[in-house]
């Protein structure tokens, strides 16, 4: 097919909806949750929940039936599809409306990710049902540890078998969780854990393991104070001999020495993070849209309009401002597509994932920070949105990896290093 | 010719202030930012310092002299501890400075003894307006003469501590001189109301306010200079020195935190500040805090000095904004997922590196 | 839908560009630009490629159709290989593009059938002005109609190949009708004057003068466009696209040969791509090139599309511009010292792009 | 002393004669040698020797004088002068003239400061006297290889003593040397070759050796064609069975192992790469002045002036710009006057002396690239000296360590790491 920048029908029509939402449920109440951490958005949930659960039931029937197919990950694309850039659209829109507001959707996410990616039809069915009918519900990924950031090979939880029970007994403490507290205990949902069978193997000992809402010895220790998206649930997690059954592993419970090959199982858990990065790309410009619009419109008050071309001269220092920004914002949504565009044509994009993630990352940052700067005291005051969405946006350049961590990526990627080449 | 150390006076005062900083202000600035309150004792602690006394001569009841590089230094200080506290403590200044700078001897008889009493004199300046291209130049608030008085009329913004005020020290563009004028406005003033307390996405602990002015009577003698009136210029070159400043030690104390922290952390079997990104993240960071450090100091120097530092105070002011915004930032960044949460306070120094360009009154972005 | 990649035609003839510059650009790019002088055979096979003909359809004796995206794949692979060359070897288009986008019918038929023969023609496109503050909207030069003829004065600048040139294609301020508009002059033109060869920093391989009118009398029926006149923004669309293209091209073969230096080069024991703050340069490099290249081709298929671009390929200018610097600046710094002698390319480059900015018409800074 | 920011009342009077020659001198003749690479600016040349032949002859005495006082390496300061900022102004002076004349200034230069910092009270007589009289001369330092950069430890030159005419014998290749060929084709005059005595020991076998004008085996092999300062001269020098006199080691030619203290001789030349810091920022900001300067003039004829202070509303794209290129020169200014007055106060300057390399190398590359801009036809013309200022400025951010390293050196410094820490 020959280059296309045309928004496939189907996202467009989608559009609308999500524009709906975003103004009338999120933006409504985008500042009472930045002031009442912690609060739930249940208009939100419950407006989406409807969709979320039609859309969970329709990947789940979809994956199924590939599994049917032979195709056992699940992971591979037959045609072209737009579930890539459709979910781009839509996260940028609903981001767009309340970042903080849009993590809180319920549904299987990150968890539903790495399950789809590397579980047996019967661990699929069994753990994603749920979300496909009743009350809303989460899931989760537990990663992060307070002694391991990007750093994943330093993941000290551990995972040991009880031969007696044949039970997985999980011990460690997960920090930095989303969604976590409502996956586990305001809703029956689930997690995702990253554990190690063996530490001395680093990250060949690893494995992911799903944790239910109500096992023992699981506990939502802390709720955490953030600069922003404040509606969103990030929490911390203590496993104390908390015990899974044997079946809730994803993957292989056989274990490789470091260096062999890694198994499919959990490279394809891994690549649920690759994955997630234009998402992550796409919040972020969802919210430094947010901010540009607001800010044009403000300075438009005042007489300020952006010029469709001028020579540099005949511009002012505000106007150029304007328009370095959307420059900036369109480079980044630019990338963020095609990286989309790439996995949705099956095609691999972990390279022009971690781009988009680190230029959307970095540019949503300086765009917000000059948007609250460009309006004075109106940008510095809670009374507008603008304050917020440069504390929503700071996000996007720290979670999912840091714009160091993304930009490492990308670094060994076009110099086919590896980890130890390039540290 | 050419020195950059500070006399021995100098670093005693900057030790003084650097251990309030440290030891009162660090201590005490997440509570106060989270519950939008700042212990009345701190400030009282800060006052005792005397700073405002020992930049009055003993002619108007101090015990010193005015200087802005002095200033720049206990700015400084201040801002590496906290900001919200060192607009509560500087909050005094914003008016006696000016009665200082521009005032008749008679109004310097008159206000300057209060401001060196054992207790913060109640007195607000009132200057920023609730306008997005706020012109420091050309002020909306208007004040316009009739017969021995003048009538303000206007909105002003950020006023700290605006309902306890005693004295009001506005500023308004008066139409028969054309240029911003400032007038000593004691209270009960009648159309003067106060607002409800602004939200600011920074410095929370510091109470600011809203002023409505609707056709105030000053009398005429109450105009800061008298029938010379002010040049608004002296005052904003001494606030935009003391405010860079300010930013200088936000900066800097953003700086160490994460330098310290990344020799700390350890990922990938190494502290991350063995990394290079990292590394020189903070090599930068240094850098640029030095050489504004630098700018502030010449600005002051000269305005010492009796030269004209305009320009200079100016250019100061960008990079002070630009570079506390930077570092602050980086900060966060170097923290990572830890930056983001209000445990630590490189966040806070963040949301509050970006008022600089605010408060300094549209200087630069 | 959402694709980015290129139909086997356009891989065809992306491949056969690229070739071209690979295998003779490359070779000839630094002899030529020490002596001034492209060799003429050189630009004979990239005519040869037949660029030109193919973005012209058969009507006016072309073989293909006119698209910007195609033109934006050419361009970046020709900029890949050398600028000079390859603005000699655009500079036809630089006078047919126009006559093909705003020409009337006549116009069309009369002149495009000359730019499809197997030798180039002698054709120049004269719209820069020696003036620091260019406006394209605004040009200095202006056309006044006498009679049943336009009167051109004023002066041109960076007129490639001017001397030779058998057909200029003016643009000069129209003062009736108070917009710019573009005249077709044949030479000899009485008042028409070439000055002496100009130089610049960069692409000293290309010749370009500057022309002065004075009093260049064109009978009405050439201004370009003829009563209708042209819409100066479609050619400034089409040329932004290809010159954007252009700089991205010469950023890529900036950003590759940076990379495969910093594998090659060893210092403290290792290659000095192993090193954060060299792989992160080039890590950005190749962000922001894979940027530009969609932006340009969002700005072309829009183009290409009927849709207005206007605004896009004026973003997409303004990061071509400075991403092209942003990259071969920092290839010359990968390569230290080596990067700033003139055995290796990235000097020239950076010299090249520097040129974008002001060939865009000071669409950016 | 308290903070002062007045020119030095000597520095002052220098400036009017500096600023004489670099206006009368320098400029007039500024293009002609950037179109005439490898002639050499003669006018400049007989022009400024006397002074410096002067100036070197002040030096040595003094050098001598504080020998006799016992204080051997001479490189004490017992008072505060104002030497280093004399410098520093002197520097940034001409090279506001021209940086590429300027560096054809004949005088000892980095090799006179390596034989003052280490060279034995002998040694100095012997070698710096030719510089005090006579026809001009120039002195150079070798110490870039073709596969040792800012790598100093992967220098190959070999120095190896032949016992039996008590010579040693140097072979190699050394590139990139400034005034190599004025220092020994052109002139009496003399380099410093740094050489390994064994290259088992890295940084602890090298030793400098100082090869005069006429020694045998040396030959200059190339002239640089270089982007800027082309009327500054670059050689490579080849050695080949180069022998010079056993007395013509700079230091002590015992050796210890790595790691060891690494003895004063070597640190005290290497010292001399420190101190020359702030000069080559002082050049590039001479460079940047220059064309800020010029810069603002053409704007201002056509009607674009800087205000004293503007709101940012008020401001143009240009005007913005404009600003800010001046903000960073004078930060860069300031850092690099700083360094200079921590040295003549007798202080460690070493992390300010990197500092103000990597501020005045980085702000004025950007700054000239941005003037070319600015200018539109003019700026990137060769009619006029902007263009050449873009080419000129850019060898500061590379030489004397690139910025890359320089900023490598303020991170050791701040974080307190060795090489090995943070590579």
């Amino acid at each position: 097919m020959p280059i296309d920048f045309e928004v496939p029908e189907d996202v467009k029509n989608q559009g609308n909806l999500t524009q709906m939402v975003a103004e009338q449920v999120m933006r409504k109440s985008s500042r009472y949750y930045d002031e009442h951490e912690h609060e739930r958005p249940m208009e939100y949930i419950n407006f989406i929940w409807p969709f979320m659960k039609t859309m969970e039931a329709a990947n789940l029937k979809h994956s199924l039936k590939r599994a049917d197919k032979g195709n056992g990950n699940g992971n591979g694309h037959k045609k072209a599809s737009t579930a890539q850039v459709g979910m781009i659209h839509l996260i940028e829109s609903l981001s767009w409306g309340d970042a903080g507001i849009y993590l809180s959707t319920p549904s299987s996410a990150l968890a539903g990710a790495a399950i789809q990616a590397v579980g047996t039809p019967d661990q699929k069915e069994r753990f994603l049902d749920r979300f496909t009918h009743g009350e809303p519900k989460w899931g989760a990924m537990a990663m992060t540890e307070p002694n391991a950031g990007s750093d994943t090979s330093a993941i000290r939880t551990r995972a040991k078998l009880d031969p007696e029970t044949n039970e997985w007994v999980l011990n460690g403490e997960k920090i930095f969780v989303t969604n976590g507290k409502l996956a586990l205990e305001e809703s029956d949902g689930l997690i995702v854990v990253w554990a190690t069978l063996d530490p001395s193997l680093g990250r060949a000992g690893m494995r992911p393991f799903v944790v239910e809402a109500g096992a023992p010895g699981v506990t939502v220790t802390k709720q955490e104070h953030k600069l922003g998206i404040r509606a969103s649930d990030t929490v911390s997690i203590v496993f104390e001999d908390a015990r899974i059954p044997y079946d809730n592993i994803l993957g292989s419970p056989e274990l490789k020495k470091p260096g062999a090959k890694t198994e499919k199982g959990f490279k394809g858990a891994m690549r649920t993070f690759d994955s997630s990065r234009p998402f992550v790309a796409a919040s972020a410009l969802g919210v430094g849209r947010a901010a540009l619009e607001f800010t044009r419109q403000k300075l438009a008050e005042e007489g300020i309009t952006v010029p469709e071309a001028a020579p540099y001269h005949k511009l002012s220092a505000i106007q150029r401002d304007l328009i370095q920004m959307e420059a900036d914002l369109k480079a980044a949504w630019l990338l963020t597509v095609r990286a989309g565009a790439l996995m949705d044509a099956g095609k691999p994009n972990s390279l022009e994932a971690s781009m988009c993630k680190v230029k959307a990352g970095k540019s949503v940052t300086t765009i917000t920070q000059k948007c609250v700067e460009l309006l004075g005291p109106l940008g510095y005051s809670r009374e507008f949105l603008v304050e917020k969405w440069m504390r929503d946006a700071k996000i996007n350049d720290i979670f999912e990896g840091t714009g160091q961590i993304n930009t490492l990526i990308v670094a060994r990627r076009i110099l086919g290093y590896s980890r130890r080449e390039l540290k | 010719m050419y020195t950059f150390d500070l006399t021995d006076e100098q670093r005693m005062l900057t030790d003084m202030v650097h251990r309030y900083s440290e030891r009162t202000l660090r201590k005490i600035y997440r509570e106060a930012e989270e519950s939008h309150e700042l212990p009345p004792e701190v400030i009282e602690q800060g006052w005792e310092l005397g700073l405002l006394p020992a930049s009055l001569p003993e002619d108007y009841g101090g015990f010193g002299e005015y200087s802005a590089l002095n200033g720049a230094l206990i700015a400084e200080e201040l801002g590496y501890g906290d900001m919200a506290a060192s607009l509560a403590l500087l909050a005094p200044n914003l008016v006696a400075t000016p009665i200082y700078l521009c005032g008749t001897e008679e109004q310097k008889q008159t206000y300057l003894p209060l401001f060196t009493d054992a207790e913060p004199p109640k007195a607000a300046s009132a200057f920023l307006e609730p306008v997005i291209l706020f012109d420091p130049y050309q002020l909306r608030a208007t004040a316009r003469r009739e017969g021995d008085a003048y009538v303000l009329n206007g909105k002003k913004a950020m006023v700290i501590n605006a309902p306890e005020a005693e004295l009001f020290l506005i500023y308004a563009h008066d139409e028969k001189a054309d240029s911003p004028q400032a007038f000593l406005v004691p209270t009960p003033a009648e159309g003067l109301s106060i607002g409800e307390r602004e939200k600011w996405m920074g410095f929370n602990a510091l109470k600011t306010f809203g002023v409505e002015l609707k056709d105030v009577r000053v009398p005429a003698v109450n105009r800061l200079g008298g029938a010379a009136g002010i040049d608004v210029q002296r005052i904003l070159n001494s606030s935009r020195i003391a405010l860079s400043a300010l930013g200088v030690g936000l900066a800097r104390a953003a700086y160490e935190y994460a330098r310290d922290y990344a020799k700390e952390r350890v990922a990938f079997g190494e502290p991350i500040a063995h990394r290079q990104s990292i590394a020189f993240m903070l090599a930068e960071m240094a850098i640029d805090i030095d050489a504004t450090r630098l700018m502030v100091w010449e600005a002051a120097w000269k305005l010492d000095k009796g030269q004209n530092a305009t320009h200079d105070a100016y250019l100061a002011a960008r990079y002070a904004t630009h570079v506390s915004l930077k570092v602050t930032d980086g900060a966060v960044q170097v923290l990572g997922g830890h930056g983001y949460i209000r445990e630590h306070p490189v966040e806070l120094w963040l949301r509050n590196a970006r008022s600089l360009a605010t408060l300094l009154g549209a200087v630069t972005v």
